[in-house]
């Protein structure tokens, strides 16, 4: 019976001490700057444009074949007349959130540094209803950025691991 | 009192009725138990309505009907351990397949 | 006839009486689930119910409108009587036991000269409810759930009784408001400190309360003999164990700890009184709060060998004291000494028996290797 | 007479179905149990029903990819089976690992046993029947880990942090403060078990003299990790063939010679503690420094050959078989699982035993069902 | 509005049908006899005697009729409850109280502990057959005979006294010392050979499991 | 008796549970052992992975009382279940242990009046979290219809919406809402705790939002 | 006490019976009212951790059980002895108190001889 | 590798290397009488046996004084194609702490070997997997029921090399997304 009066001080300690929980809906943990929550693509502020080329990198290297890349010539290349210096451009790009493991590999391979992991709680409240609302369009995907509503974080040493 | 005897008596004796149907009628030897207690109860239900109603000190009955319960309560589990062992040994819990004592 | 409250006849009083006590059981039974939650929410350092009216208060009513329009089941192979009426036969001689409930002096449903009987006698019913339900519901894990009921609750009772019966030998009587009254000196729990604990051990597996819910424990019968019970049919079991919860303590804090009863005279009114009531059963209903996020659950061999070996002997024991004590008009200063004693030979015959030697272990193979 | 009812009375044992569905077979377990009364005859137990072809699947992905193949077959200690994983890729492509990686390695596969091992405690004690509590408690500490590790690797579970021949990024400059301080939560969280339940009586009477397995048996059923050790069997590969740096620190194998339920508490809340040890140690002796080799190509491959490699994961000894036939992926890989022998054992140990502490035996396996199915 | 009620569809659960037997069997019983009352025909004892009476036989008719030997056992209960209130009817309170705890949860328990270890839920009714106009028979006539004895014998006018419970316990210990003790043994007796058998059952389905019986 | 028949097909299994060694002869039989793999679909799922219907059957109420006076009860219905929804401790894998850390206490779902319950039969909600593999598919949907109803489903991660990471091994379902209907799903890998309470919080606008349905 | 404060008494022990019952059955027919109702096949299968019922659950219990009920019945049978002598044997005096001691020694000894059996254990 | 240094020399995995300074010379001394043949893995000595002489084989490492074989770490097996199928034993000695690899190979023709359960009681689970995995049989094994699979899906070998990866149901790309785009 001493063992069980120990453990009843134990959880008398626990009660007396304030609850640990964090309001969620109310109160947002900061998230770390690291945090992995879905591939965005970037958007490059200067020219107005995404800055993924289409070039399929990233969509080689998803373990889990969830992206969806076509490329097409940029309407805004300098040799036409704009002032892109990307020859070939995103035409259409889909995530399939749904399948994403959040491993960051399209990240790593993506040699336009163009998709990086959304690090805010967009990222993470995405409940939908239907599956197929989970599947992020070209739009959608770059959205974020281009309200520069993210914060890529690029490794500190994030070149040494092309493996 | 306004119930007359007589209608403790007449309950009691279909009880009593019902009871020894139930130990005629039925082949398993649980509920000839249950039906025995059906009987028992009737008998308990005549103790304490004679006491009450013929005993001034409306006393033995009453302590006849606690000696009832008590060894009624004995008896079922006596008899179940009976039945059990029967059950275990002769696999079954019929009456009639069990009427050999030479087991 | 006498005439009871308002100056109806008995038939009306006690109805009206009734329809009080049914009030205030719905309401007491949501409070107490929303506490237990609130309180663990502590014990488990989160918060609890919140965000269902304010402070989460409208939880328990929300969860009970969600049960009543929750479609209410029965398997295929399930006994449709037994399973249909299981939960009345648990309900019922609950509600039964709030007849003799002292809640202040002059309000209960009905005073009886053997109320303590009554008590025993109507709530030791409610168990053929849970053998039906695990009976009647064809499903394994209800099966083994209620004969574990129905094998605790018949061990424990006889503990729970004595104990009680150690009880009312001090007053001579089994009138519950009696027993109260007599208390208005002193609280029993200094006279009777070994009936005490034994009587809450007991009322905690009465209640299947942890560490004594193997019946219905979640990681090996899945919720026992209600796994099957859904909608509204379920929460008149949990509706049950919660208005059982509150008439324990309320019984306890009246045999033991001086119910309405304080040392200090009764001359502060009947509100008062209530409020004594309540604050003592509350009391009470933290510490069985607190052991159930304290305690693991303890295994049927276990649990049966301790009403057995241990806790009857020692009510036994408890009443014989009693009794010699009483009969021989020796000082009441010796009941508590000899409770004292008894309440340190329990905790030190609990701490030997259940601490299983080490030569167990020899056996346990001796059995795993006879098995294989 | 003709006994027309005889098939009404034949009695039979009761086939106690528990699982795959239930609350205390860890997830997609089912054994099918025999029960006497209340005693165990017989189990029977059935898994696969998390078998998803982790090792099918990892044979078509390059080696960067199986990674997070690997977290998700041990999901409680990721960062154990990446480091199998990792460490079998660099023994066939003979990468060197840089001491600082290294020590991180060792820092953050102690703080991911640490994690494990309170997972565990959570869960036995819901299977010993404490409502709840231990569960929190264990869930209050591992969220400090958790973070920690989020904030490292920038995922809760699935870290995909190693990589073969190092990591995958530097740690975060907070980070040796911010693990003193996870520390000092867990120190915290094991007093609070060991208030709990070591001493408790219910507690020990409900795990002392059950689920006994002798230290023969145990090897002959190829057990490891806590389980084994708990039958008084020495056997941790972190002292056997050392790995990281595990011979640079002070630190001890944990055993217990009673191999019941209760040694493996016993044993599991000393390696807590002896991890906690490991990590002050790391974090004493952790460097400024490369993390990645010199040279790493820029698609891995490996040469052909075949390597089995063991690290001592928190259920046992996790074993990673890579079968190379050169190129960027794996011809076979086969992963050995700690918890697949163990659960062999399931059986041998609770026959005999009551229902109740059927359930706590296979609490006290610690079981990961993914990766018993794999 | 009543044509949409679906109600073959909706009340087919027993429930309803248990709501509808209480209503349809006790309902008329319950409304006959408050109107009695109502009329002062009876007395409000009798209204609830009545009520005991009808509890009692269709409780004890369910016993011994009903084929499923669990539900045989649970229709007893409303037998032995109603025979408390019959007890309380006559001025008996503490019998009452006993019968309740005695029989409701002790020997029902027994009873259906009992069921549930010889597998004999299902009574075999197909055997029952032959014995069931004798028996029918000779339970009519014994009833039949106590009956008539009962109406025709003139049992003058009650005498009844309650006796207070603590006087009760005082005679009886007073009184019957040896009787309480010899009970005492009695049910030394009863347990030990319960429990001789019982474990002789233990060890034969122990045999059972050795030797292969039902592995 | 080895035990060779599918449970869920057969409704019985293991009539006696010790396996009776089946003692194979040294000697191989002759037969050829390169037994033909079949390609795509595996003739025996069709029937244990058939979707579940799901019949809804009205409530009294919906049928009986005119519609103006159905629409406070379908108020008072929907917002009472919107704050009870006492979800199946059931987990598959990985997600699982998220789902777990979400009833913790840093997340704590009881504040918004969500416990778990052990047996379907007092659930409102299933949690599909993690992996349904074909083995584990029928148990899965047995559960969901042993629910009464009012019934949801969350699918919890990628495994359980699509088969996530481990959808190109054929021993695993894609996406639990091939054999069952699901109202919600969370997208992650797992997602975190924070995630599978904004599903939750979807679930109960849902349920707000079909509160017409409430009867149902 | 007279007869008729008796069933005054117990009055409210019908009525709270009735009362339980009329309980029950309202909250009953309210969910039929509010409830979702449907009949299927599948949703009526016993529950047993998402596998189909192995056989059916009515089997025999251990035998454990039964010699607990018989214990429990002769122990309970001594506290309905012991009820009328706990309000009554202070005005008897020290014979009832010792008759009381051998009543429950006598039973005591059964327990005892229970206990050395084993019948108290549970293997 | 500083991990690899305790067992074995730590450096040239080349199979060809010299057999000197591991446990070849014991091993084939416990192996007398079984054509056994070596070389030098990454960390373990490789020991290829005869698939009928198996049994023969492991209980010899078993039993064998010096080499106490008593800890089966895993069994396993990969399918080398036309080459046939080889059954991997690892083995260790809690006692002797040393570690070997035996395999033996399989030719696609005759899947068949004796079962080590008699040896290692650990061997039941895992060649009830491997069994499945790969359509070895194992003969004499005490309880070849299927082990992971779905009962009634036994028939294929998911670990094989030929055995397909299902189609992924794509959503996106040319699947949903982009034809309802482009209309
Ligand atoms: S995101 Fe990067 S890798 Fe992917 S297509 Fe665009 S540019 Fe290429
Ligand atoms: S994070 Fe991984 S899984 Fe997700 S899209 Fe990128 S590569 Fe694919
Ligand atoms: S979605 Fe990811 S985390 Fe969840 S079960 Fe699947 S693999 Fe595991």
């Amino acid at each position: 019976m001493r063992g069980i009066a120990k453990s009843m001080l134990t959880t008398l300690s626990v009660f007396l001490r304030p609850p640990v929980t964090r309001d969620y809906p109310n109160v947002h943990k900061p998230l770390p700057e690291r945090d992995r929550a879905f591939p965005l693509l970037l958007w490059d502020q200067d020219i107005d444009e995404p800055f993924c080329t289409g070039c399929h990198a990233c969509e080689r290297a998803c373990p889990v074949e969830c992206m969806t890349v076509l490329m097409k010539d940029n309407p805004n290349h300098t040799s036409v007349g704009g002032n892109s210096k990307r020859r070939k451009i995103i035409d259409k790009f889909w995530i399939d959130y749904a399948r994403c493991m959040r491993c960051n590999i399209c990240v790593e391979v993506c040699n336009f540094d163009a998709i990086a992991m959304n690090n805010t709680w967009s990222g993470h409240e995405t409940s939908v209803h239907d599956r197929k609302d989970l599947v992020m369009d070209l739009q959608q995907l770059t959205s974020q950025s281009h309200r520069g509503g993210i914060k890529e974080w690029v490794p500190v040493l994030g070149q040494a691991n092309e493996s | 009192m306004t119930i007359p005897l007589s209608s403790f008596l007449v309950l009691s004796a279909l009880l009593f009725g019902i009871g020894f149907y139930g130990v005629l009628a039925r082949r398993s030897a649980i509920l000839i138990l249950i039906a025995v207690e059906i009987m028992l109860a009737a008998v308990a239900i005549n103790f304490i309505a004679f006491a009450t109603y013929r005993d001034p000190k409306a006393f033995s009955g009453l302590v006849f009907a606690l000696f009832v319960i008590a060894v009624a309560a004995a008896e079922v589990g006596l008899a179940l351990g009976i039945v059990l062992r029967l059950f275990r040994e002769r696999r079954t819990a019929n009456v009639d397949e069990a009427n050999s004592l030479k087991w | 006839m006498p005439t009871g409250l308002l100056g109806l006849n008995p038939w009306l009083d006690g109805v009206v009486r009734l329809l009080l006590i049914v009030g205030l059981m719905t309401v007491v039974a949501m409070g107490l689930i929303y506490i237990e939650r609130k309180v663990l929410g502590r014990f488990h350092a989160r918060i609890g119910p919140q965000r269902t009216g304010p402070f989460g208060l409208l939880q328990s009513v929300a969860d009970a409108l969600k049960l009543i329009g929750k479609e209410d089941l029965r398997p295929r192979n399930a006994d449709p009587w037994t399973f249909e009426f299981g939960p009345y036969m648990v309900f019922i001689p609950i509600f039964l036991g709030f007849v003799v409930q002292p809640f202040m002096a002059g309000f209960q449903v009905r005073v009886l000269e053997l109320g303590l009987l009554y008590f025993v006698a109507v709530s030791s019913v409610s168990i053929v409810g849970w053998v039906m339900a695990g009976w009647g519901s064809d499903n394994r894990y209800a099966m083994i759930g209620g004969m574990r009921a129905a094998a605790q609750a018949i061990s424990y009772e006889l503990p729970f009784v004595l104990s009680l019966l150690a009880v009312s030998m001090l007053t001579g009587t089994l009138n519950i408001n009696e027993i109260v009254m007599s208390q208005a000196g002193v609280p029993n729990i200094v006279w009777q400190p070994l009936a005490f604990i034994i009587f809450f051990i007991a009322a905690l597996a009465e209640l299947n309360r942890p560490p004594f819910d193997i019946p219905v424990g979640e990681s090996e019968v899945v919720g026992g003999p209600f796994v099957e019970y859904s909608g509204i049919r379920w929460s008149m079991f949990f509706l049950g164990e919660y208005a059982s919860l509150f008439i324990m303590s309320i019984l306890i804090s009246a045999l033991f700890l001086g119910g309405y009863e304080w040392p200090f005279g009764t001359q502060l009114g009947v509100g008062f009184q209530l409020l004594l009531t309540v604050v003592k059963a509350s009391v009470l209903i933290f510490l069985i709060i607190w052991v159930r996020a304290s305690v693991p659950r303890l295994r049927i061999d276990q649990l049966m060998g301790y009403a057995w070996k241990i806790l009857l002997p020692l009510s036994l024991a408890q009443i014989l004291i009693n009794g010699f004590v009483l009969v021989y008009d020796l000082p009441k200063i010796v009941l508590t000494v000899a409770g004292i004693g008894g309440v340190f030979a329990l905790v030190w015959l609990t701490e030997r028996a259940i601490r299983r030697p080490r030569s167990a272990r020899a056996s346990a193979i001796a059995l795993s290797e006879a098995a294989s | 007479m003709v006994i027309e009812s005889a098939h009404e009375f034949e009695t039979q044992d009761l086939l106690l179905n528990v699982g795959p569905q239930h609350p205390s077979t860890h997830g997609v377990f089912r054994m099918v149990m025999q029960v006497d009364g209340e005693v165990v005859r017989d189990i029977i137990p059935y898994i696969g029903y998390l078998h998803r072809g982790a090792e099918k699947l990892c044979e078509t992905m390059d080696y960067r990819q199986g990674i997070g193949f690997m977290d998700r077959t041990e999901y409680l200690a990721a960062m154990n089976a990446e480091l199998s994983y990792v460490m079998a890729v660099e023994a066939l492509a003979e990468l060197e690992v840089p001491d600082r990686a290294q020590w991180i390695r060792m820092i953050l596969v102690e703080l991911n046993r640490l994690s494990s091992h309170l997972m565990f405690m959570g869960a036995f004690g819901i299977d010993v029947g404490v409502f709840g509590t231990p569960f929190i408690y264990a869930w209050r500490e591992r969220e400090a880990i958790i973070d920690l590790f989020e904030e490292i690797s920038g995922d809760r579970m699935m870290y995909a942090y190693l990589r073969p021949g190092g990591l995958a990024w530097d740690v975060p400059t907070n980070f040796v403060a911010r693990c003193r301080e996870t520390l000092t939560a867990v120190r915290q969280g094991i007093a609070d078990f060991d208030g709990l339940l070591t001493k408790n009586e219910i507690f020990v009477a409900r795990t002392q003299g059950i689920g006994f397995i002798s230290a023969a048996d145990a090897i002959d059923f190829g057990m490891s990790g806590p389980s084994i050790r708990a039958s008084g069997v020495p056997l941790d590969v972190r002292r056997e063939e050392p790995y990281l740096k595990y011979n640079d620190v002070k630190w001890d194998v944990i055993t217990h010679t009673d191999g019941d339920v209760y040694a493996r508490y016993l044993c599991r809340l000393g390696e807590m503690r002896e991890s906690v040890k490991i990590v002050e140690q790391c974090l004493d002796r952790l460097e400024p420094g490369a993390i990645m080799p010199e040279k790493m190509p820029r698609m891995l491959r490996t040469p052909p050959g075949e390597v089995y490699i063991r690290t001592e994961a928190p259920r046992g000894e996790f074993g990673v078989y890579l079968v190379s036939k050169g190129g960027n992926r794996p011809y076979r890989l086969k992963v050995r699982s700690a918890c697949l022998s163990n659960l062999q054992a399931l059986k041998h140990m609770s026959v005999g035993q009551y229902v109740a502490d059927a359930i706590i035996v296979l609490g006290s396996i610690d079981i990961v069902l993914s990766e018993v199915d794999r | 509005m009543f044509a949409r009620l679906p109600l073959p569809a909706q009340f087919d659960r027993i429930i309803m049908t248990g709501g509808l037997v209480g209503s349809l069997v006790m309902g008329p019983i319950l409304v006959g006899l408050i109107a009695l009352y109502m009329l002062s025909r009876i007395s409000g004892a009798e209204v609830v005697f009545y009520l005991a009476s009808v509890v009692i036989l269709l409780g004890a008719l369910g016993a011994v009729l009903l084929p499923n030997l669990v539900h045989s056992a649970l229709s007893l209960i409303a037998t032995l409850l109603g025979v408390a209130a019959i007890y309380l009817m006559l001025l008996s309170e503490f019998l009452a109280l006993v019968q309740i705890l005695v029989y409701g949860g002790g020997v029902i328990m027994l009873v259906i502990f009992g069921l549930m270890l010889t597998n004999a839920q299902d009574d075999p009714v197909v055997s029952d057959g032959s014995q069931k106009p004798f028996a029918f028979g000779v339970g009519a006539l014994i009833a039949g005979l106590f009956v008539a004895a009962a109406m025709m014998a003139q049992w003058g006018p009650s005498t009844a006294t309650i006796i207070p419970f603590p006087a009760f316990g005082e005679r009886l210990f007073r009184d019957f010392s040896l009787p309480i003790i010899i009970v005492a043994f009695l049910l030394d007796i009863a347990f030990t050979g319960a429990l001789v058998n019982a474990r002789r059952a233990e060890s034969a389905a122990a045999e059972d499991a050795a030797t292969g019986g039902t592995r | 008796m080895a035990v060779t028949s599918d449970p869920i097909l057969e409704g019985a299994v293991a009539t006696t549970t010790t396996p009776e060694p089946i003692t194979q002869p040294a000697t191989a039989p002759d037969e050829p052992m390169t037994l033909p793999v079949i390609p795509g679909e595996h003739p025996n799922e069709a029937p244990r992975l058939t979707p579940v219907e799901v019949v809804p059957g009205k409530a009294l109420y919906k049928q009986i009382l005119p519609g103006v006076m159905q629409v406070p009860l379908d108020l008072v219905l929907a917002a009472s279940r919107k704050s009870s929804l006492w979800p199946m401790t059931f987990g598959l894998a990985c997600c699982a242990i998220e789902m777990i850390a979400t009833y913790m206490a840093h997340y704590d779902l009881d504040r918004f009046g969500i416990v778990p319950w052990p047996s379907p039969r007092q659930s409102d909600v299933m949690i599909v979290a993690g992996t349904v593999t074909k083995k584990m598919a029928p148990a899965v949907k047995l559960l969901y219809e042993q629910m009464p109803n009012p019934k949801w489903v969350i699918s919890m991660g990628a495994c359980a919406t699509n088969g996530g990471p481990y959808t190109r091994y054929d021993r695993v379902l894609q996406g639990v809402d091939k054999i069952i209907p699901v109202d919600v799903y969370v997208p992650g890998c797992p997602p975190r705790p924070e995630a599978l309470i904004d599903s939750f919080i979807a679930l109960q606008e849902l349920i707000m939002e079909e509160r017409g349905n409430a009867g149902r | 006490m007279s007869a008729e404060t008796l069933f005054s008494n117990y009055i409210p022990v019908l009525l709270a019976s009735i009362v339980g019952f009329v309980l029950v059955l309202s909250a009953l027919i309210g969910s039929r009212l509010l409830a979702p109702f449907s009949q299927e096949r599948e949703k009526s299968t016993t529950y047993e951790c998402g596998m189909l019922p192995i056989q059916r659950a009515a089997t025999n219990v251990g035998m454990r059980f039964y010699l607990y009920a018989i214990l429990f019945v002769i122990f309970d049978v001594e506290a309905v002895f012991i009820f009328p002598w706990a309000v009554s044997f202070m005005n008897i005096g020290a014979s009832a108190y010792w008759l009381m001691v051998a009543f429950i020694a006598i039973l005591g000894l059964g327990l005892g001889y229970a206990w050395k059996k084993g019948a108290l254990q549970w293997r | 590798m500083t991990s690899e240094e305790t067992t074995e020399s730590t450096e040239a995995a080349a199979p060809t290397a010299t057999l000197d300074g591991t446990i070849w010379a014991e091993v084939d001394r416990a192996l007398s009488g079984i054509t056994a043949s070596a070389e030098r893995g990454v960390l373990d000595v490789i020991v290829h046996v005869p698939p009928a002489e198996i049994v023969r084989a492991l209980k010899a490492l078993k039993a064998d004084a010096t080499l106490k074989f008593d800890y089966l770490r895993s069994l396993t097996a990969v399918d080398n194609e036309a080459d046939g199928i080889d059954v991997v034993y690892h083995l260790y000695s809690t006692t002797a702490r040393h570690n070997l690899t035996v395999k033996a190979t399989l030719p696609p023709t005759n899947l068949f070997i004796d079962t080590a359960t008699s040896i290692w009681r650990a061997a039941d689970w895992l060649e009830r997997e491997t069994a499945e995995m790969f359509g070895v049989r194992f003969n004499g094994h005490p309880d070849p029921r299927t082990l992971l699979m779905p009962e009634d899906m036994d028939d294929t070998f998911p670990l094989r090399k030929d055995h397909p990866l299902a189609e992924i149901e794509i959503l996106q790309g040319e699947g949903m997304g982009y034809s309802e785009e482009d209309q």
